[in-house]
């Protein structure tokens, strides 16, 4: 047996798994509206490939991957596309992203599928077809698959971790996965060895899954040829063991610095999901549209659900008909996940997990009282850090304190909120923190580039001036016929010569000009003004959209990295 | 600003500011040696005065007619005395006789350091007065030795050793009450008294040890 | 000077540039000699003195001085000015020199001293220079005279313990009853800290108030730490 | 060698220029909102005053001594600091430009640091020789530098803390100062023994 | 007397001209400290602190002869990382904090005048003579020194709203008592 | 809104809980204390906590916050019970209120109240309180003149005169008394066989005052309520110090024991320096901050001026403590053995 090791900190909170494990995974009823966000991963954003109006097929790619570092979305089932615009999307903002909302029409009409024998393959294309497929990390930080699995090249691949910990409580969606599909798991991370090459993978399960740990164990044997070097170890029940830095400290001993990536370290993490999902792509060319979802909390039929992607949540939980004192929904576990600001957001690859909330499953937080410095929150801290000091430099917006405290390698795990005795929503003052941190790092970036922009300006002006000083001088001298130019005018406008032309001339045209301009905008501006904006016409829309279409490029040529701050039309006006 | 000009050589500076310095501490320190001259007799008199008004405090003007200040004698480092350095004796003469003895001595165990004295004899050794002059012991507590502190204004703590002979009286009853001597002493701060009478019995011991030389109407040097 | 002029002086040696609650220099006599009120008071006179003609001084002599030695010459002028007043002292209240040690040769370096020098003097006229040193030390003095009497009342019951050392005939003032056993805190560094701590919150106090009543509209705190 | 052990501990905890003598306050107050600045002016204030202990006394012995001339103690000690201090800055910002980020910004300030001229005065005042004398004043500095960086370190900390408005900023830096100062008076009569 | 002015001229010309050869021979231009400053004013250009831009500002704070609080483009935060960096203490702001914006030019009246290109200190704005002008939003720092000079008025300022990827955690609790007592 | 935030779930653990702990930890010793000298003591309890809780709520109205929750939190009562257990017993009523009142409006209020002192409030009361008051601060009724409740009342109330027989010494400053007077020709064993004074390790029955606070303070550890760190140092740092210094010199330095169990050597080791809020939080800034405040504790009692350090040795180390904190940061997660 494996030697297991420790990590620090961690806490152990009453798991209420139970109730969700009672059924089997159930196939969500199709929705009749799927809302599909095209930002669904981390990276770049998928650029729409649908219109309105377009008629899509189930696994349909509707949003391709921009970059490297992105991942492809597509269409959960067939119908029409109706609007491509902004929802409001599962994020604690509540804010809207660009979504592709598409009516179903009930046929679930697939795309034709294009099963692969990766191993005939090259791995970058294996990596593609990853990508093109939506295969992000559906462990929660729906990280592009692909793109962890390029080994590092300095460094051999020792171990490839496959994570099914899941050791936030109520959820269930990894158990129940690897109860029931342990194979195509097992088949999934086989495809991540072989793109790794690891020397072992080791499968972490929680030891209070014994269920999960025999399927995969079964799974494993009964594979046994292919997947010698797989070996599935129940690990000890204690949040976080399923953070990728704990699971892989508990396997491997090895501790991976917030500053490093763990491939850096010869090992990589991926969730038994994404295993799953990969397989699923691979084998049988189905692209990531659908993943499982626990419901559970205060509900009366809490169970684990295959839902579409897309699926509006509040269809979703109808399905666990809510009691009628729930008065909040969690996505997420109760440690890290948050609390949904509308039930009209859709199911996301992230979405591992829905619970109905009320008063008496999770009290109201109690008011926060000021830090003791206690420590006990240092005590379980799974990255050892002291939250309370770095409490203490974010309250205070003290933020390159925070810094110094380490804030970044933070990874929000809540067991700090979880034992402190102050009640304080440390998690909170952390993220808000690091949110400013990274505001101002945009900010001072933008300003750095202003400021570069501005030198050269500066600079330009200056060398302008010169040479329409030398330029001036020039003619001045030829107006005077003087037969000799001086050596250093010449030498500092060698090229000005030929638009040798007289400077106030051109000066007086350009100011009647203006004067003219000025006169046809007053009368212009005049015939627009009294209009109001929301009665434009088509045709003043068509022409505000060319008008739109024209500034994009010019926009992409130049802008560099904040396209975020570019308004958007509407509120132009 | 006189950006423009060209920066002078650096000897060429050194002069000019070796100059124009030389020139302002030559008018200021005129001006200030000025005042130390016009001043210093009005200082040499004031502390003069200073001296004589902490010693009429130990010793009356009425016991002498001298000029004791001028009449001094330097007193070798003594352990009796808790002295490490040399010190000065004043003496005080009537009609040309001894009358009385000023010194200096210092009670080296206060509670929290040296306690300094000034201490008057009378020729035949009695003590005429006391007073401390520099303590640092605790204010509240073990100040009372220092009359302006004492609570008690009518008869000051220190007052006690007036008029005593500690030749003529018993050791044992040299010390505070407490520990069976004639003493008083404030409760709880009892580690002051017991340094400071201890001091006064041994200074007066040992001016009437070297009572031959601290008296002796020539100016000379004792022991 | 115009009147206008003298008024701005005034308002800010004695209260808007008080040396000791709002520029914070100065703070070694502030909190070393005022066990008392006579000793604060005595202390801000000799610097009143010492500010009063070194501003003057160095305001005529501006233009003499070179740049590079500016620094040493306004100490040694300072410096000179403060030996004669210590020579006075000495020569004329020598108890209550014997009592100020040496704050009074440290006045040199009193960073006001040098500071309204550099600041003020090297860039303003002689007569207005002078005025600035006055009020600068007016500033000082009040503070030193309410902080030593707030210690003396404090540590002792007392105010004016002391003036017999500049008016012999004079005598203290036992304010609380006799038997108040004093507070001894406040007569040491500790206490002088603390007082001085609590008249700068005051001040703060008066200015949050007087904005508000001035503009309805309450300033930022002094320090932006802390939550909104 | 105890003597001159109860000197560096007198000067340093016992006695301490800034808590017990109440010397250099400004700079106590101005430079310690931050350790790293608080250190830079400790540093740089330990240099100048053991030099500033040692040219005075050199000063003091052989030029004023010998000519009767104490009366001038105050001039020529302060004026040599001045000059020390602007050569000092001038010599260290041209050869090492490292050093000047770290003490230049507090090498003017030190011409106004009472303690600079205190320390020289008292050593007068308590007739130390040339190697206590020295000991003294870089005891005094040491003390000085040590008070400093912790009551920054103190001040970074009650920055972040809840202090009534009034009392923000420089208030409670003073009530602050006046409890280490409290705490100070702990160390009273550990040097009784010199 | 005389012994004392000799001694004391002694020193005098001793020091003096150590200090007046150090201070040719160690002369140093330039001053970090500006450096410093600048690299916290915003860069907006705006000249809304009295100055013509933020160098100049940046250089008159460090020769002590402007006040910290004059940047409004710095807000409050600006002030605050001066007064850490120069050890002075935080005022408050000298003007109103204002939302963060950006110009937008109104394409149907521009007419391509190109006087807000030369007004813009950032290079912002994109275009030339006779044609339409846009303005790159991602660089435009908001100063608002191409409003005047546009003689169509065609530059209007737009707040900059917040998006799902700009968007930022909220300080978590707000102690309302607290609050009240600060105001 | 309801602004509601991760995690959803959270321990049954709340600041009162702490504080009534360490209340409740405290009462063994009080019991020996009245045990030992009379009910005195309550009376200073009673005193003490009424004036806390009384300045807490006249600083919170000030200050705005909210009364109801600050008011019950127990911290001040702490702050209180262990100002009354460091004062002498008779001391004058008005004198533990100067300390109460010192505690929590300056020590504590001023830096924002609860949590945010950077000083121990109870230590700067009991130093404080020695500084101004030496002489009342330093008379303690010796454990044989047991008067009866009415006569101690009548004392701290002062309904009647101070007399000497009332006003003994703690053993610790007896004995250096003693030593000092005794100018090295007499030997601590001589001293403490000489009088009533001393009982088998240390005071005459103050040893039982001591252990019962060690016994409250081992709860206290096993509750998970203080860690062991502080504790120990402090007491490893006296007994290290006093047990070299005997071995030196058995005649002028009395045993570790002794040191042990007299004065606030107990009271400081679990419930002083193990405070949290003005002490170290790391496990080695802690050791340190023990240590320290343990060998001061014993420089002060022996060499310095006042009977008893552990006030300013902990006041000391107080000052020390945000660099101490900074310096021993333990590597996080990831950096161990990395700089
Ligand atoms: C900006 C960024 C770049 C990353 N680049 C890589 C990479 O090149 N290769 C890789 O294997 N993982 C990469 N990761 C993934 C992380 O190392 C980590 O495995 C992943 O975020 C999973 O996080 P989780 O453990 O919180 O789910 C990157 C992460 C981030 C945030
Ligand atoms: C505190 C914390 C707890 C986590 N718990 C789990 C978990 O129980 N199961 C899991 O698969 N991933 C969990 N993760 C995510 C993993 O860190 C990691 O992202 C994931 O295993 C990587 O696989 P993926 O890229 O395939 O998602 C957790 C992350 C954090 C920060
Ligand atoms: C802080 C403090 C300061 C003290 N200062 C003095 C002092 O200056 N002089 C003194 O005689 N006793 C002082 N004592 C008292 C001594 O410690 C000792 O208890 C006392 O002298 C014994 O006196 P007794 O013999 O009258 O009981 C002080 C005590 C304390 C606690
Ligand atoms: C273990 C423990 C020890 C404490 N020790 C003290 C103490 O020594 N002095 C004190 O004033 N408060 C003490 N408190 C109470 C509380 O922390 C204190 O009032 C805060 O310093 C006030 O902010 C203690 C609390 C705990 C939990
Ligand atoms: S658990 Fe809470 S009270 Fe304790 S130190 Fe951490 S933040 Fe402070
Ligand atoms: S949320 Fe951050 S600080 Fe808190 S325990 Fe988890 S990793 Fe540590
Ligand atoms: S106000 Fe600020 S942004 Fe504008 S020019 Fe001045 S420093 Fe730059
Ligand atoms: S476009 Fe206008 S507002 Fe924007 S930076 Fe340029 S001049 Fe300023
Ligand atoms: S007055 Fe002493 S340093 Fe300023």
């Amino acid at each position: 047996m494996l030697q297991l090791f420790k990590f620090k900190g961690g806490v152990k909170p009453d798991t209420h798994k139970a109730p969700s494990l009672q059924q089997p995974i159930g196939r969500a009823p199709l929705p009749p509206r799927l809302i599909v966000p095209l930002h669904q991963s981390i990276g770049g954003i998928p650029n729409p490939l649908v219109e309105v109006g377009e008629y899509v097929l189930k696994g349909q790619c509707i949003g391709s991957a921009d970059q490297w570092l992105s991942s492809a979305v597509h269409a959960p089932s067939s119908g029409t596309v109706v609007a491509v615009e902004e929802r409001v999307a599962a994020h604690p903002s509540g804010l809207p992203t660009l979504s592709v909302v598409i009516e179903t029409d009930g046929r679930d009409q697939w795309i034709e599928r294009s099963p692969v024998d990766y191993q005939r393959l090259a791995p970058e294309r294996v990596r593609e077809i990853l990508r093109d497929s939506g295969v992000v990390g559906l462990g929660g930080a729906v990280f592009p698959s692909h793109a962890k699995l390029a080994a590092a090249k300095s460094v051999a691949m020792d171990e490839l971790v496959i994570n099914g910990a899941e050791c936030e409580p109520f959820m269930t969606c990894d158990d129940m996965l690897m109860r029931e599909r342990a194979e195509e798991i097992v088949r999934g991370a086989g495809i991540f060895r072989d793109l790794l090459k690891p020397k072992r993978v080791l499968i972490g399960i929680e030891d209070n899954k014994p269920e999960a740990v025999a399927a995969m164990s079964a799974a494993v044997r009964e594979l046994e040829a292919d997947y010698a070097e797989f070996e599935v170890i129940a690990v000890p029940t204690r949040y976080p063991a399923g953070g990728a830095k704990q699971l892989i400290r508990v396997l491997t001993g090895k501790e991976v610095p917030a500053s490093r990536r763990s491939p850096e370290m010869g090992v990589q993490c991926f969730n038994v999901a994404t295993a799953y999902t990969a397989w699923r792509a691979i084998a049988h060319g189905e692209p990531v549209i659908s993943r499982i979802v626990t419901l559970t909390g205060n509900v009366d039929a809490p169970r684990n659900w295959e839902a579409l992607i897309g699926t509006p949540i509040r269809d979703f939980v109808a399905l666990g008909t809510p009691q009628a004192d729930t008065n909040s929904y969690l996505m997420g576990g109760p440690m890290m996940g948050f609390e949904l600001p509308s039930l009209e957001a859709p199911l996301v690859k992230a979405s591992n997990c829905i619970i109905a909330g009320s008063k008496t499953l999770f009290p109201p937080a109690l008011p926060e009282m000021p830090c003791i410095r206690c420590g006990a929150c240092a005590q379980v801290c799974p990255h050892e850090l002291a939250p309370f000091e770095m409490y203490w430099f974010a309250r205070a917006r003290n933020f390159g304190k925070t810094q110094e405290y380490k804030i970044f390698d933070c990874i929000e795990c809540g067991c700090c909120s979880y034992v402190c005795p102050s009640h304080i929503p440390l998690v909170q003052y952390f993220r808000f923190a690091k949110s400013e941190i990274w505001s101002r790092e945009r900010e001072k970036n933008k300003a750095d580039a202003a400021k570069a922009r501005f030198e050269s300006r500066n600079e330009r002006e200056e060398r302008d001036k010169a040479e329409k000083a030398a330029r001036l001088a020039k003619a001045a001298a030829a107006k005077k016929a003087a037969p000799v130019v001086s050596e250093s005018t010449a030498s500092a406008a060698p090229a000005a010569a030929a638009a040798v032309d007289s400077a106030s001339e051109a000066q007086a045209a350009k100011q009647a000009a203006i004067a003219a301009a000025i006169e046809r905008a007053r009368v212009q501006r005049e015939a627009v003004q009294p209009k109001n904006t929301d009665a434009l016409t088509i045709a003043q829309r068509k022409e505000i959209e060319q008008i739109e279409a024209r500034r994009a490029p010019l926009q992409g040529a130049t802008s560099s990295t904040d396209t975020a701050s570019q308004p958007s039309p509407k509120e132009e006006q | 600003m006189s950006t423009q000009a060209k920066p002078p050589s650096a000897m060429k500076m050194a002069v000019r500011t070796a100059v124009i310095l030389f020139l302002f501490v030559v008018a200021f320190t005129g001006l200030l040696s000025a005042a130390y001259l016009w001043t210093l007799p009005t200082i040499e008199a004031a502390a003069a005065g200073e001296k004589m008004k902490l010693i009429d405090e130990v010793l009356p003007r009425v016991g002498y007619d001298n000029d004791l200040l001028k009449d001094t004698v330097q007193l070798q480092p003594a352990a009796a005395l808790g002295q490490n350095e040399t010190s000065i004796a004043y003496r005080a003469r009537k009609n040309g006789e001894p009358a009385a003895l000023v010194l200096e001595a210092v009670a080296p165990d206060g509670y929290a350091g040296k306690i300094r004295l000034l201490i008057a004899f009378a020729a035949d050794g009695a003590v005429l007065g006391v007073r401390v002059t520099q303590h640092k012991e605790t204010p509240g507590l073990g100040d009372y030795v220092e009359p302006q502190k004492d609570k008690n204004k009518e008869h000051p703590w220190i007052t006690q050793f007036d008029g005593l002979n500690p030749g003529r009286i018993d050791a044992r009853e040299w010390k505070v009450k407490k520990d069976g001597g004639r003493f008083d002493s404030v409760a709880g701060a009892t580690v002051t008294p017991r340094a400071v009478i201890k001091a006064v019995r041994k200074a007066a011991l040992y001016v009437e040890e070297n009572r031959q030389q601290l008296f002796a109407p020539a100016r000379g040097e004792a022991k | 000077m115009t009147r206008e002029e003298f008024r701005q002086i005034a308002a800010n040696g004695v209260w808007r540039q008080n040396t000791s609650i709002v520029q914070i220099l100065g703070l070694c006599p502030l909190l070393a000699v005022t066990t008392n009120l006579v000793n604060g008071a005595m202390l801000s006179l000799a610097t009143i003195l010492v500010m009063a003609i070194s501003g003057a001084a160095v305001a005529s002599l501006r233009y003499l001085i070179p740049h590079e030695i500016r620094i040493p010459v306004f100490i040694l002028i300072v410096a000179a000015l403060v030996t004669v007043v210590d020579l006075l002292f000495n020569a004329n209240l020598h108890q209550l020199y014997l009592v100020l040690g040496i704050f009074i040769p440290l006045i040199v370096t009193n960073c006001i001293v040098l500071a309204r020098v550099e600041a003020y003097a090297n860039k303003n006229p002689p007569l207005q220079s002078a005025a600035d040193g006055i009020f600068m030390g007016v500033g000082m003095l009040w503070t030193l005279s309410l902080l030593g009497g707030l210690r003396e009342l404090i540590g002792r019951g007392t105010l004016f313990s002391g003036i017999d050392m500049v008016f012999p005939g004079l005598h203290p003032l036992q304010i609380l009853p006799a038997d108040y056993p004093g507070l001894l805190l406040a007569m040491l560094p500790p206490g002088a800290f603390i007082l001085l701590g609590c008249l700068i919150a005051w001040k703060n106090w008066i200015e949050s108030r007087a904005a508000a009543r001035s503009r309805r509209r309450p300033p930022e705190p002094a320090t932006a730490a802390g939550c909104h | 060698m105890t003597h001159y052990l109860f000197i560096i501990v007198g000067a340093v905890l016992v006695n301490n220029v800034v808590l017990v003598r109440i010397l250099g306050l400004c700079p106590f107050m101005g430079v310690s909102k931050k350790v790293e600045t608080a250190f830079g002016m400790g540093s740089a204030t330990t240099f100048v005053l053991t030099v500033a202990t040692g040219a005075s006394y050199v000063i003091d012995h052989f030029l004023l001594m010998p000519f009767g001339l104490e009366y001038l103690r105050t001039l020529s000690f302060i004026v040599t600091i001045a000059a020390i201090v602007q050569l000092t800055e001038m010599v260290i910002q041209k050869t090492s430009p490292v050093l000047h980020q770290v003490l230049g910004i507090y090498l003017p300030l030190i011409t106004t640091n009472c303690a600079v001229l205190g320390v020289p005065l008292l050593n007068v005042a308590n007739q130390y020789n040339f190697v206590e004398s020295l000991l003294f004043g870089a005891g005094s500095a040491i003390g000085f530098s040590l008070v400093l960086v912790l009551f920054a370190g103190i001040r970074e900390r009650v920055e972040g803390a809840d202090v009534p408005v009034h009392f923000r900023g420089v208030a409670i830096a003073m009530v602050t100062a006046g409890l280490m100062s409290l705490a100070f008076m702990g160390f009273a009569g550990l040097d009784k023994y010199q | 007397m005389l012994t004392a002015i000799l001694i004391m001229a002694l020193g005098a010309i001793v020091l003096g001209s150590a200090l007046g050869y150090a201070s040719i021979k160690f002369k140093v231009e330039g001053n970090p400290l500006v450096e410093k400053i600048e690299a916290i004013l915003p860069q907006t250009q705006c000249g809304q602190c009295g100055y013509p831009g933020c160098k100049p500002y940046a250089e008159a704070i460090a020769e002590g002869e402007a006040e910290i609080n004059l940047c409004p483009p710095g807000g409050q935060e600006g002030v605050r990382k001066l007064a850490d960096l120069l050890g002075r203490e935080v005022k408050p702001l000298d003007a109103e904090e204002k939302p963060k914006q950006v110009a937008i030019i109104d394409e149907q009246t521009c007419i391509g005048c190109t006087l807000c290109i030369q007004a813009c200190p950032v290079d912002a704005i994109v275009g030339a003579a006779k044609q339409m002008h846009t303005i790159v939003g991602a660089l435009c720092t908001g100063c608002e020194l191409c409003l005047p000079p546009c003689p169509v008025e065609c530059i209007s300022m737009a707040r900059i709203t917040e998006n799902i990827d700009s968007w930022k955690w909220k300080y978590p609790v707000i102690e309302i008592k607290q609050l009240k007592r600060v105001a | 809104m309801n602004f509601s935030t991760p995690p959803y779930l959270a321990q049954n653990v709340s600041v009162q809980r702490v504080m009534l702990q360490v209340l409740a930890a405290l009462l063994p010793g009080i019991a020996a204390y009245v045990w030992l000298l009379g009910p005195a003591v309550l009376v200073q309890l009673v005193v003490a906590s009424a004036c806390a809780l009384a300045a807490e709520a006249a600083m919170l109205r000030l200050l705005g916050k909210p009364l109801a929750l600050y008011l019950g939190d127990g911290s001040a009562l702490v702050t209180a019970w262990l100002i009354a257990l460091a004062f002498p017993p008779l001391a004058p009523w008005w004198l533990i209120v100067v300390g109460v009142l010192f505690a929590i409006v300056i020590a504590k209020h001023l830096y924002g109240g609860l949590g945010q002192n950077p000083f121990n409030p109870a230590m700067i009361a009991f130093a404080v309180a020695i500084v101004s008051f030496p002489a009342l601060m330093s008379q303690w009724p010796p454990v044989d003149t047991n008067a009866g409740f009415v006569d101690q009342l009548a004392l701290i109330f002062g309904l009647a005169p101070r007399i000497d027989a009332m006003s003994g010494a703690t053993p610790l400053d007896a004995l250096k008394t003693a030593l000092k007077l005794g100018e090295g020709s007499v030997s601590v064993a001589k001293i403490v066989a000489d009088t009533s004074t001393y009982g088998q390790l240390a005071g005459r029955g103050w040893e039982w005052v001591a252990a019962a606070y060690l016994l409250g303070g081992l709860w206290l550890w096993q509750r998970k309520v203080i860690s062991a760190h502080a504790p120990f140092a402090f007491i490893g740092g006296i007994a290290l110090f006093a047990g070299a210094l005997w071995l030196w010199n058995p005649a002028q330095f009395a045993n570790p024991l002794f040191h042990l169990f007299s004065g606030g050597t107990m009271l400081g080791a679990f419930f002083i320096v193990t405070d949290p809020v003005s002490g170290c939080t790391t496990p080695k800034g802690k050791l340190i901050f023990g240590f320290a405040a343990g060998v001061l504790a014993y420089l002060i009692r022996v060499f310095g001026g006042y009977p008893d350090g552990v006030a300013f040795a902990v006041l000391l180390l107080n000052i020390c403590v945000p660099l101490i904190d900074l310096y021993t940061q333990p590597p996080i997660f990831g950096m161990k053995g990395k700089p």
